[in-house]
């Protein structure tokens, strides 16, 4: 079984919102789902819409041809009509607005009419929706739960749609979700960020669970003021991630620069859009790879890590947390807006196994030095209130950290900030840097949110592996030299304009990428666009 | 405890006979007082400074201490306060890093109302860098970066303290050390966030300030209500910064007053979170999602 | 003749003003000289020096051994005796102080004693070091002549520098000054910084000389006011230029990307010092290259120069200012500490032939249109005030500069906007992006700063060439590439922890630079460093 | 002219009812009057948005418009005053722009006093990123990143554009049309920086200010003396952006007066900089260097 539904309607109808009850649903019923989101940046008006790409075989992507439309408004029909598929069905006002009248409900209960349509036509348990309809709407479900039932009369059953005996019920999660409790998971305890699209769904999701979580949110007044309030708190022995997208990462690049020089873990959730400058706001892009690569005033370590799918962005998050605190160096998770705003489904969702320590010493030596040079390059870390003196420095400092200017403690100190580097390597090695799918001659190279499409598409590309890259920084150059040496034909893929992981390849490797599919119009690949693109190289 | 205690073995780089040593003085009595009347905790005590003159002070107090941007002492003072709500977190900052790279946190922090004391060592130039002209500068002022005179009259950084909603506001002068201690101690008393002006004439690129404040400046009366919002601005506006003419210069509290405190915002920020061991119990972090 | 020359003292007493004066007066005798300072961040005491370095044959580097010690208090002999050449004099408090007292001056005095005491060394006419005092010092100059009398009286003559007829006087500026007057070159209108060194003196000297030169200089309230401002500037039809270190530009990094996005010119001078964070804040170092490179979110076209010398620091400017205003794309001059604090001497200087075109239509049309698609990319530039609405968009846009969201004009101005590329590349290889010095089979390779140690050195690295890039972006990648291949040993030098430019190489060319030459204790190279280390390779 | 004339084609994406679009029409009926009267050259005037929901005006007034960052609207309006100072330059910021991200110019252009005129759409949230608190928000308000509800009391934007030096302070409604209108005109004309703070209310993530504004709202007395600092502040203390109990809402002019604008510190600012044909002497630019 393969379907897939459309559903949109003008900003503030509620596709998105009944676009995930949908999901959740299928999921319930032991689908896997795929749920993108399309939207442009505006609060009311306008056209939004989400598909859901609805198997029972894993699916991590979406596409443009649909076998149901549902319609919250007339210009979801003229827009989309064209891409129905033969024998595709559109739900719209014609059906629902009986049913609205009839409730003498809110015009917003269309939404519910339609997934009762939906439903009766797959046949599946309305007990099954009804269910689903109070988790998600609790106290407000009543009048909802009956447009369900009434659009659930009014469809025409065509198929039977049981949860199957070996088939579980799946999870089903967003990017910023699985960032959200990758976190949690890594043992977070303050969460600071300034609103901005599409980072803002974590901001939102850890703000509404502090108080279950035992966790601290706050939005302070701008991003500059996020990332020093951030190394204030990683400073005092909290584990902080801040989050924003391009714009305001470029506001924290200083301060990133000031986490390197204090030796003072922060994880930073990079969200990207479509740039430069605000770009195109709810839409979605890899831009900001080189930015995030190369980002503050000086030279050092970072790590940049990209997770794939929502699973992949728990494990990723969680790392990113083990290394910077036990490394003192800062961590980006490099996003984007289709990983973050889509969801995706997963018969298990697993957190890794690496500890949530504070790597911070339990009793630190009266005569604790911060930055205290080692053969790892970490100096252990003790924070204020546990006795000794602890001291960070935006200055070049000694291991007391006091100000230097002289050239000893210069070379000294830069040197040991850089040991630290094949400590990191190392420790990303054993973390599954790269992953590859498939089988093949060929290659595609890749990273972060395009693997969904990849992976939908590769069954098509016929002798290709994929090979995706999931830490960009310290980069695992040999992996990937190795992977392309092999290879007779290799592609990047990527959701930018120039391609910008071959540059960073042929910096890391020296190897050159001559073919490349790129997409730059802030929309995410399709397998169908892969495809097309790939038979024409 | 004695206020050798916080001394440090760095050599002091400000000039020789510059204000900000008396501040460093000042501030080491209060706290060797302050811990000694039992009112601090000296291991939780932290300071942040910004970059420039002021700056220096980070490495003359044996403190916990954070040494950050230029700019940014506010942003960080209120991290430490979420990171760790019990410890005393102390600021200097410049007024260049105040009240001009980072005057939105200050606005901010006046509303926060984060238990941060805020000294601002107030010397009406980016003093490290030169000399040139602040948002405390007087108008009129010549320098490398405004040889035809500064064009605006300056900030008067209590008045915007005392709108923005500090709950604490207070001018110290660094050569009336005695009095200036007595500030610090009760800023730092204070619960919320206390913020000092402090007189602090640079004597390389500011050198009429310092004989003007000698003959100027005078302590507000003891007996004064301290809580009355319109008289503090009204004695905050006696002196503009300028010098012009003589105008008196006021020092002392200007005003004082309670409000709950940022931190209380948040009923999980009880103690520190590195004292905490975490359990996640995934099963129920998950539960949500199916 | 080659003479070294070291003066010092503690900060206030005035070496720096005197090692200047001293370089001027041997400029004016026909010398060549090369003056480097060296002082730590404070103002009152410490302790600061000046090297200044003589010599019939051009100059561009210092040397840490002295012929003479001019010594303004004791720390400066202590310090630096050990330096002392053999036969080499040490003038201090004990040839000063009598005099100073004699004269009842301040013990600033003693700086004018000392020039008096080493001019008649080198036996060279009292009435040019009068007139210089006198350019110099204007009405303040009498008493300050009257210790440069007393001190020459003083001295014993050894040598008889005349100005012979073939030499000229020479010009005597710093990298400083020169972007400063290539900038006036370039017809510069509004130059907007807030302090930082070490680009400060930069501001400190168009500040000065504003009026002079019809220029208006401000200093706003903060990096970010700077760099906005500025592109408010720019669309009013300004040129303008901003200056910073790297925590600034860090700070400036959102606003550069709104100047790609904007398509407004905008100059950007950034001087380099040794970071992370506020680092060493009066050193040197050439660690923000890659983030010049990369910095602002979104893929965007960006011009980055490096001069390597005072003279280059004039036309580089100058084209910067000419590519920047005719693409209309963001050009930054990556400078750097030592360029932008050392003296520099020539025969002439001399401006480069670019126009200083503002590259703004006479006669806009009244249909005209912001960002209209041409075959070059570029949209002629149009002000408001000339009639036409003129727009400026952060968000993606049209060509009239309206907001758009959808996939085609994204596609479309993307493209557009990178259409540039290959025009500018060939505008750059027409403005030798390279240069090659001396003869061999080997390289050296550098940029900026560099190129003076390396020049003074390269007599003594036997059948090595020099090739200094003054174009990071867009990168002369044939040329580099030629000549690396065409060599044997290829040495990369940088004053920096881990050679950033041969990062910039791979990623340009796939070539890996073995050898590398680094420094990264915040000094600049002598090349009497970089023999040493380069006998060890 | 007509305002039909400052129409442009794009469609308007604000929400059906937003008073946003009251805001348009005053503005270009502010906008046509004054070139009808002969005070305003169109094609100098230009204008200048943040980003959020607000910004949206660039698209939708036929005028020189730069549409810049979200927060940084006042850097780009003084900018342009540099870069030809015959423009008459308009920025419309939110209040989130304006007093989160931005609160730093905001404070440094009320003391520049460039001839600029600030209106700021006050929604007291962040509008366009769906709804969060802001710097203006009233306390206790519960959005996405505050769900435990607002801890602090908002700024007032009126006291802080008096306090620091704004020559031209004002209220309008966005639902009392032709008033905002004429309050527009005013600040245009007023030479300095005029704010104008633009009651906005959201109707989707701000529900509660229509009603309260619609009930509340009234005019200052046409007779009132402007010139007066203090009552100025009483004024606009007079509401405190809160909602718990029924506070009268002045709108209107609070206050005016005159100083020298930024712009006439520099004597070399005279007109644009494009019309300039520059002719670098050379060799009187290197002579200092021999
Ligand atoms: C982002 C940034 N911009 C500029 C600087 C350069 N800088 C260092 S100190 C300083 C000014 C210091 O002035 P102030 O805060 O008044 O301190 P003071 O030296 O007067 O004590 C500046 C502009 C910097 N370090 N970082
Ligand atoms: C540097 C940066 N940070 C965050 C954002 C995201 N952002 C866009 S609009 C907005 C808030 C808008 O609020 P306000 O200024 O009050 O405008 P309104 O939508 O209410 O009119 C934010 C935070 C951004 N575009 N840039
Ligand atoms: S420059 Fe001024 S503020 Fe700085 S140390 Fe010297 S006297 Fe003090
Ligand atoms: S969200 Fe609020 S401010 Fe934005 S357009 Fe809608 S009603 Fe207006
Ligand atoms: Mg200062
Ligand atoms: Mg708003």
């Amino acid at each position: 079984m393969e379907k897939t539904i459309l559903i949109g309607g003008a900003a503030g109808l509620g596709s998105a919102v009944t676009a995930h009850l949908i999901g959740r649903i299928f999921c319930n019923l032991g689908c896997y789902v795929f749920n993108y989101r399309d939207y442009p940046s505006l609060i009311r008006g306008g056209h939004n819409f989400n598909v859901l790409k609805i198997s029972d075989k894993p699916v991590y992507s979406h596409e443009y041809h649909y076998d149901f439309i549902l319609a919250l408004d007339q210009k979801t029909i003229d827009i989309h009509r064209k891409d129905l598929k033969k024998g595709g069905l559109i739900f719209g006002a014609k059906e629902t607005e009986p049913v609205v009248q009839k409730l003498q409900g809110p015009g917003i209960l269309a939404n519910d009419v339609l997934i009762g349509l939906l439903f009766k036509y797959f046949g599946a348990d309305l007990e099954i929706i009804l269910t689903e309809a109070d988790e998600i709407f609790g106290k407000k479900a009543g009048l909802i739960k009956k447009a369900i039932e009434e659009g659930y009369k009014l469809g025409v059953q065509k198929e039977t749609l049981r949860r199957s005996s070996g088939q579980e019920a799946k999870y089903f999660i967003s990017g910023s979700e699985a960032i959200s409790i990758g976190a949690i998971a890594a043992g977070l305890d303050v969460y600071l960020a300034y609103p901005m699209t599409p980072a803002s769904p974590v901001l939102h999701f850890l703000a509404k669970r502090q108080l279950a979580n035992n966790i601290l949110v706050f939005q302070p007044e701008n991003e500059i003021a996020v990332v020093n309030a951030a190394l204030g708190a990683s400073f005092a022995g909290a584990k902080t991630m801040v989050g924003t997208s391009g714009g305001g990462f470029a506001l924290m690049s200083e301060g990133l620069s000031l986490a390197a020089m204090t030796e003072l873990p922060l994880v930073i959730y990079l969200g990207q859009r479509p740039a430069p400058a605000t770009g195109l706001a709810t839409h979605t892009g890899q831009g900001d790879l080189k930015f995030a690569l190369n980002a503050g005033h000086g030279e050092f370590l970072r790590v940049v890590s990209s997770p794939g799918d929502a699973q992949e962005a728990i494990t990723r998050t969680q790392e990113a947390f083990y290394l910077s605190s036990k490394y003192r160096v800062p961590a980006i998770i490099l996003s984007d807006k289709h990983l973050a705003e889509s969801d995706y489904s997963f018969n298990e969702i697993k957190k890794s196994a690496l500890p949530d320590s504070r790597f911070i010493l339990e009793n630190p030596p009266q005569d604790y030095k911060s930055y205290k040079i080692t053969a790892n390059g970490v100096s252990p870390r003790a924070v204020p209130g546990q006795g000794p003196v602890v001291r960070a420095n935006s200055y070049e400092h000694n291991e007391a950290g006091h100000t230097i200017e002289d050239s000893a403690w210069t070379i000294k100190m830069q040197d040991k900030r850089f040991k630290k580097l094949d400590f990191i390597k190392r420790e990303i090695n054993k973390l599954n840097p790269v992953s590859l799918y498939g089988k093949g001659n060929n290659l595609l190279i890749s990273y972060g949110s395009t693997k969904g499409a990849i992976l939908d598409a590769l069954p098509q590309m016929k002798n290709f592996r994929f090979l995706q890259i999931s830490y960009l920084k310290p980069f695992p150059a040999e992996i990937v030299s190795k992977e392309i040496k092999k290879s007779k034909k290799v592609i990047l893929i990527e959701n930018g304009v120039k391609g910008s992981l071959a540059d960073v390849i042929k910096e890391e490797t020296g190897i050159t990428i001559k073919h490349k599919i790129l997409k730059y119009d802030g929309r995410p690949f399709t397998p169908e666009f892969l495809v097309d693109k790939f038979k024409k190289i | 405890m004695i206020r050798q205690d916080f001394n440090t073995k760095e050599e002091n780089t400000w000039c020789p006979g510059c204000p900000n040593s008396g501040i460093l003085l000042s501030a080491k009595e209060a706290l060797a007082e302050l811990a000694n009347e039992g009112k601090l905790s000296v291991k939780d005590a932290t300071l942040v400074t910004g970059i420039g003159c002021h700056g220096k002070i980070y490495d003359y107090l044996n403190l916990n201490g954070f040494n950050g941007l230029h700019g940014r002492v506010l942003p960080v003072c209120l991290g430490m306060k979420l990171g760790n709500p019990d410890l005393t977190v102390l600021g200097f900052g410049g007024d260049g890093d105040t009240f001009d790279e980072g005057v939105a946190h200050f606005v901010h922090a006046c509303r926060y109302n984060a238990d941060i004391t805020m000294m601002v060592h107030t010397n009406q130039v980016f003093a490290l860098t030169t000399g040139q002209a602040n948002a405390i500068t007087e108008k009129g002022f010549v320098d490398g970066s405004t040889p035809l005179g500064q064009g605006e009259k300056p900030i008067n950084s209590l008045v915007l303290a005392l709108e923005m909603g500090a709950t604490f506001v207070a001018r110290g002068y660094a050569l009336q050390g005695p009095y200036l201690k007595e500030l610090i101690k009760k800023a730092i008393i204070h619960e919320g966030f206390a913020f000092i002006d402090i007189l602090q004439p640079c004597i390389v690129y500011h050198k009429h300030s310092m004989p003007y404040f000698n003959k100027n400046v005078y302590k507000i009366e003891e007996t004064r209500d301290t809580g009355n919002l319109n008289q503090a601005l009204e004695r905050a506006r006696e002196w503009d910064y300028s010098y012009e003419k003589d105008m008196k210069v006021p020092t002392g509290v200007f005003y004082e007053t309670k409000r709950p405190t940022f931190e209380s915002q948040w009923p999980q920020l009880k103690k520190p979170w590195y004292a905490l061991k975490r359990n996640i119990n995934w099963s129920r972090v998950i539960k949500e999602f199916k």
